[in-house]
């Protein structure tokens, strides 16, 4: 099973699986513990600079918005980061906290490429943007979480994707077949917002899943937020509904609105105009100074990030959510 | 303005023609902006029964309100399954995606199509967003179907950095590559005209015209030697019907068009 | 990325990942059809004389045993299975059945070892058993359903496991480290007994998923059994609970207490009694034909077999289901 | 009988011994039968807040009920989780399962089982279940826990078939075949005393001895030669706490017991 080519990409997180096991015996307690604090304390606490960090989901939908923002007040620098981001990822790159990316996809959706990501990477501010798919970058967190080395897929090949990957091409020993081998991506600390958590970090999922279960398993440090949070009663009534169990979690913190501007399925309906202010803004690096200025340095913390938005419009979005029917 | 042949718009009339293409009774991998149009169209016309796959999750939605993305609660909205993407993906490699709608900022003969960089990847004139589920899509699912604006700037003899799998560099070289057997760029429709792929060269061949739109046109607008058949066909103009349902219920608030 | 080492043990079910495709392409319709269909004509449409199957679960847990029993009465011969299992396998071993074995466990769980699977061995009536641990048999499966060709795994490592199976050691290309690579295994036919399905076979699970994801993702045919037949509608209601989507269903059969002598979770309880009778009755050949007559051979369906169980005897399950609480 | 010291059965005995080695706020791997008896005895005695894993998805279940299965409800009645045997075996390949319970057939000087067969494999003398979890819960784990009765045709110099590891052929055998570093035997709980490991030689060592049985017995029913310490331990009979709450309280139907 020769290797029949190699992706000259940077494999920007190498990992150690050992090391990786060591970790979760010795640095993730079986205690049940209130894990509950602010974004605050949360980012201070786990992220750090040039750490390797996620999000899940993306800017628009189940994103963890207000530890994203939480994460540019801190001002935490030198992030190497995997995405697969929208809005979140936008606010980090006109910040310039990324240092490095296992890019997938970072762009505006339906409103095209952001170009807070062409400031970031035409003028060389992100030093390396090694390239994956979004299927890809997924299974990579995947064999981190299923604790193997490689998983191998049928993407990639034959592109010059591949070539800017950190992925391997080897002959199948089994049927013969080219497959790809797609190395571990073990993240420092991933951010994952929920529709519902236990002060333990026991947290449940409403609609897609995204890449949960996936990026909650891939990490050293997971930072959960949630839109509410419940008594454990709750999640021992339904331990088939648990997607993310508390001995994964380092922080619990209740971020209610917390993928606003984006939405929650079931609960609030994206805002359009807050999304479309970004969008704006973002053309030009001074707009986006002042987006920033107005929506995180100019305010303390996510509660009062509500107060701006203020309550009608929030209802607004409740009014457009999905229901179940 | 009276709905005559003439009051519609390139967006639209590209929409409808990817609309028509869509077969019923069969799962499309359905990106964000006019696959979401063309996919609501269809199913609201010539292909009531397809089952619209989205990457993060949701298949089997009944496509009543416009998604605006991928991941977004409309794209699970009295679905069949909302799972994941490690879920969607995989189906996909199974074998079980049988049409797949993809967008670019570069197309080459083969049908390779670049969404990664204008220029040189490491100091690049323009960075794009990226793969995204692009090349997932274009490996994986059976045949695909790009949708661009027809220009000479995106018409290329090369692109800058081949993202989704094409034909690559032409007849068995998917195969050669690893790719999944039998798949493959279908067509591709521009805001000119629909093209396919010789089955022989594997390179991009006009199909049919949009309204009023001259072969010269075509191949003017084209930065390669597009294969040009001995009969080229006419795509109809959006009927009354299709711009209504395009208008009235599909996009009322004018988000795409 | 050389083969340090390679299992003898047979590939009992050889596999052709672009083969399987074409099946997935050409076989499996998208449209929503009804499938519902009895245990006596889903078994005679799908289930064929040397077919590789597998069941899901096993004996005394969720298990699809109304369709276990219909496997024997029609005589299916020459049966290459793979299990992980308890009653079900024990049932098709006494049958004389089963020709070759992928065999993680087979037993009788606190009841200890199988008679049947002792005289289906040691009379060399089943000609070959490949082993496998519970973890690594899925894992296989899980390679089939996310349509790669094998998974890395650090299991059975060391051990003879690894001579007596059909996989390979090999060095990590990215780490170094020794992992076994478990070849995909795509079954020709799976059988999978669920709480609620509607008539197109889209399917919910309750309590632990066990493999049925993984199964039913890894087989060519599914015959799916479940306790409730609901209307498409509940389906669409919770898109977030579907574990298996129709388009991977063949047939749908509604079998009450398909699971009996073994429990379905928050429905009933085991049935104690009933799965003795098997323990004590297996332990000579005569006494296994004479269970097979009385249980199943006698009896044309799953109905008369409930009849002969008879309501209060079921009742007496059901008031002893686990409970949310 | 009143409920003195000599008031209880062997596998009273060993259900006791073993409670007792659980630790407290662990992960552990419980198999059918004696170890689902010791997860209970040790919650409700020495170890509150163990965290019970069965491999076929539950975890965090709260044991108000013994279980008869590993897949049975019991085995997630008030959970913490009840996903799958994927989730579960992979939770235990990322490090997070301390301590895994085993049992069977043979064991041999370095704590290698085997529930394969007797005999040759091909031609086998008795066929016995397999591995079942057994080999990943032994490769996996942190730590493993095996429940034997003891005697020379069980505790023998070689085991028909490793099934599962132990320290395989001695030290660094395990790390050279590739295993998790840091893994192996942690004790062997007998029908006559407690074993542990010797760190230099990773054989078998008697640790401490069962109420009434002496090194002698012990030897003489262990098929090599076992490491006896200048110190030899004694165990503690069950106490009436223990017994009450066997007999009253984890097993009073007598299922196992």
């Amino acid at each position: 099973m020769e290797i029949l080519k190699t992706g000259h990409g940077e494999l920007i997180q190498p990992f150690d699986l050992d090391e990786f096991r060591e970790w979760n015996r010795t640095r993730k307690t079986r205690k049940l513990v209130d894990k509950r604090m602010t974004e605050e304390e949360a980012v201070r606490q786990f992220v750090y600079d040039g750490c390797y960090i996620g999000t899940e989901l993306y800017g628009t939908v189940r994103c963890p918005m207000s530890l994203a923002r939480e994460v540019v007040r801190q001002q935490k620098k030198d992030l190497r980061v995997c995405g697969q981001g929208v809005l979140e990822l936008d606010l980090w790159l006109a910040a310039g906290l990324v240092k490095k990316l296992d890019i997938t996809y970072i762009g505006l959706e339906v409103y095209g490429t952001t170009a807070a990501l062409r400031r970031a990477v035409e003028s060389g501010q992100v030093d390396s943007c090694v390239e994956w798919s979004n299927a890809s970058i997924t299974w990579r967190m995947k064999a981190a979480a299923m604790g193997v080395p490689f998983l191998p897929t049928r993407t990639m090949l034959g592109t010059d994707m591949l070539d800017y990957s950190a992925a391997k091409v080897v002959k199948d020993p089994f049927t013969g077949i080219k497959v790809i081998l797609l190395p571990a991506l073990i993240l420092d600390v991933a951010l994952i917002h929920v529709h519902r958590a236990d002060k333990f970090g026991n947290c449940q999922i409403d609609g897609i899943s995204g890449f949960a279960l996936e990026m909650s398993r891939a990490s050293k440090r997971l930072i959960v937020s949630a839109e509410e949070i419940v008594p454990t009663e709750e999640i021992r009534k339904y331990p088939d509904r648990t997607a993310i169990p508390y001995y994964l979690v380092d922080a619990v913190v209740h971020a209610p609105y917390g993928s606003h501007p984006g939405e929650m399925a079931y609960l609030y309906g994206r805002d359009e105009p807050g999304i479309k202010e970004w969008v704006e803004m973002s053309k030009t690096d001074q707009g986006a100074q002042e987006y920033l200025d107005k929506y995180v340095y100019r305010l303390k913390d996510h509660s009062e990030y509500l107060e701006l938005i203020g309550e009608e419009r929030l209802q607004a979005c409740v009014d457009l959510r999905e229901r179940r029917e | 303005m009276t709905m005559n042949e003439q009051a519609y718009s390139k967006t639209e009339l590209m929409i409808c023609v990817a609309a028509r293409l869509f077969e019923d009774s069969t799962t499309c991998f359905i990106g964000t902006g006019i696959p979401m149009l063309a996919a609501m169209l269809a199913s609201k016309t010539t292909a009531p029964n397809i089952v619209p796959v989205f990457e993060f999750g949701g298949l089997g939605a009944i496509l009543e309100e416009l998604p605006r993305a991928v991941g977004e609660a409309r794209t699970f909205h009295k679905g069949i399954s909302a799972l994941g993407i490690c879920d969607t993906m995989e189906t996909a490699q199974r074998g079980f995606i049988d049409y797949g709608f993809l967008g670019g900022a570069q197309i080459d003969p083969y049908g390779n199509l670049n969404s990664v960089v204008i220029g040189d990847h490491d100091r690049p004139k323009v960075r794009l967003p990226g793969s995204g589920g692009g090349n997932d899509v274009g490996s994986l699912c059976w045949q695909t179907i790009a949708i661009m604006q027809h220009d000479a700037r995106r018409f290329v003899p090369q692109v800058d950095f081949v993202t989704t799998p094409g034909f690559l560099s032409g007849p068995g070289a998917r195969e050669a590559a690893g790719l999944p057997r039998g798949t493959g760029p279908m067509a591709v429709v521009s805001t000119l005209a629909l093209m396919d792929f010789d089955p022989d060269t594997c390179r991009m061949r006009l199909k049919s015209l949009h309204p009023g739109v001259t072969v010269d046109e075509v191949t003017a607008s084209t930065g390669f030697d597009l294969v040009i058949p001995q009969e080229v066909g006419q795509n109809a103009p959006p009927s009354k019907e299709e711009l209504r349902l395009l208008r009235e219920e599909i996009d009322p608030t004018g988000f795409y068009i």
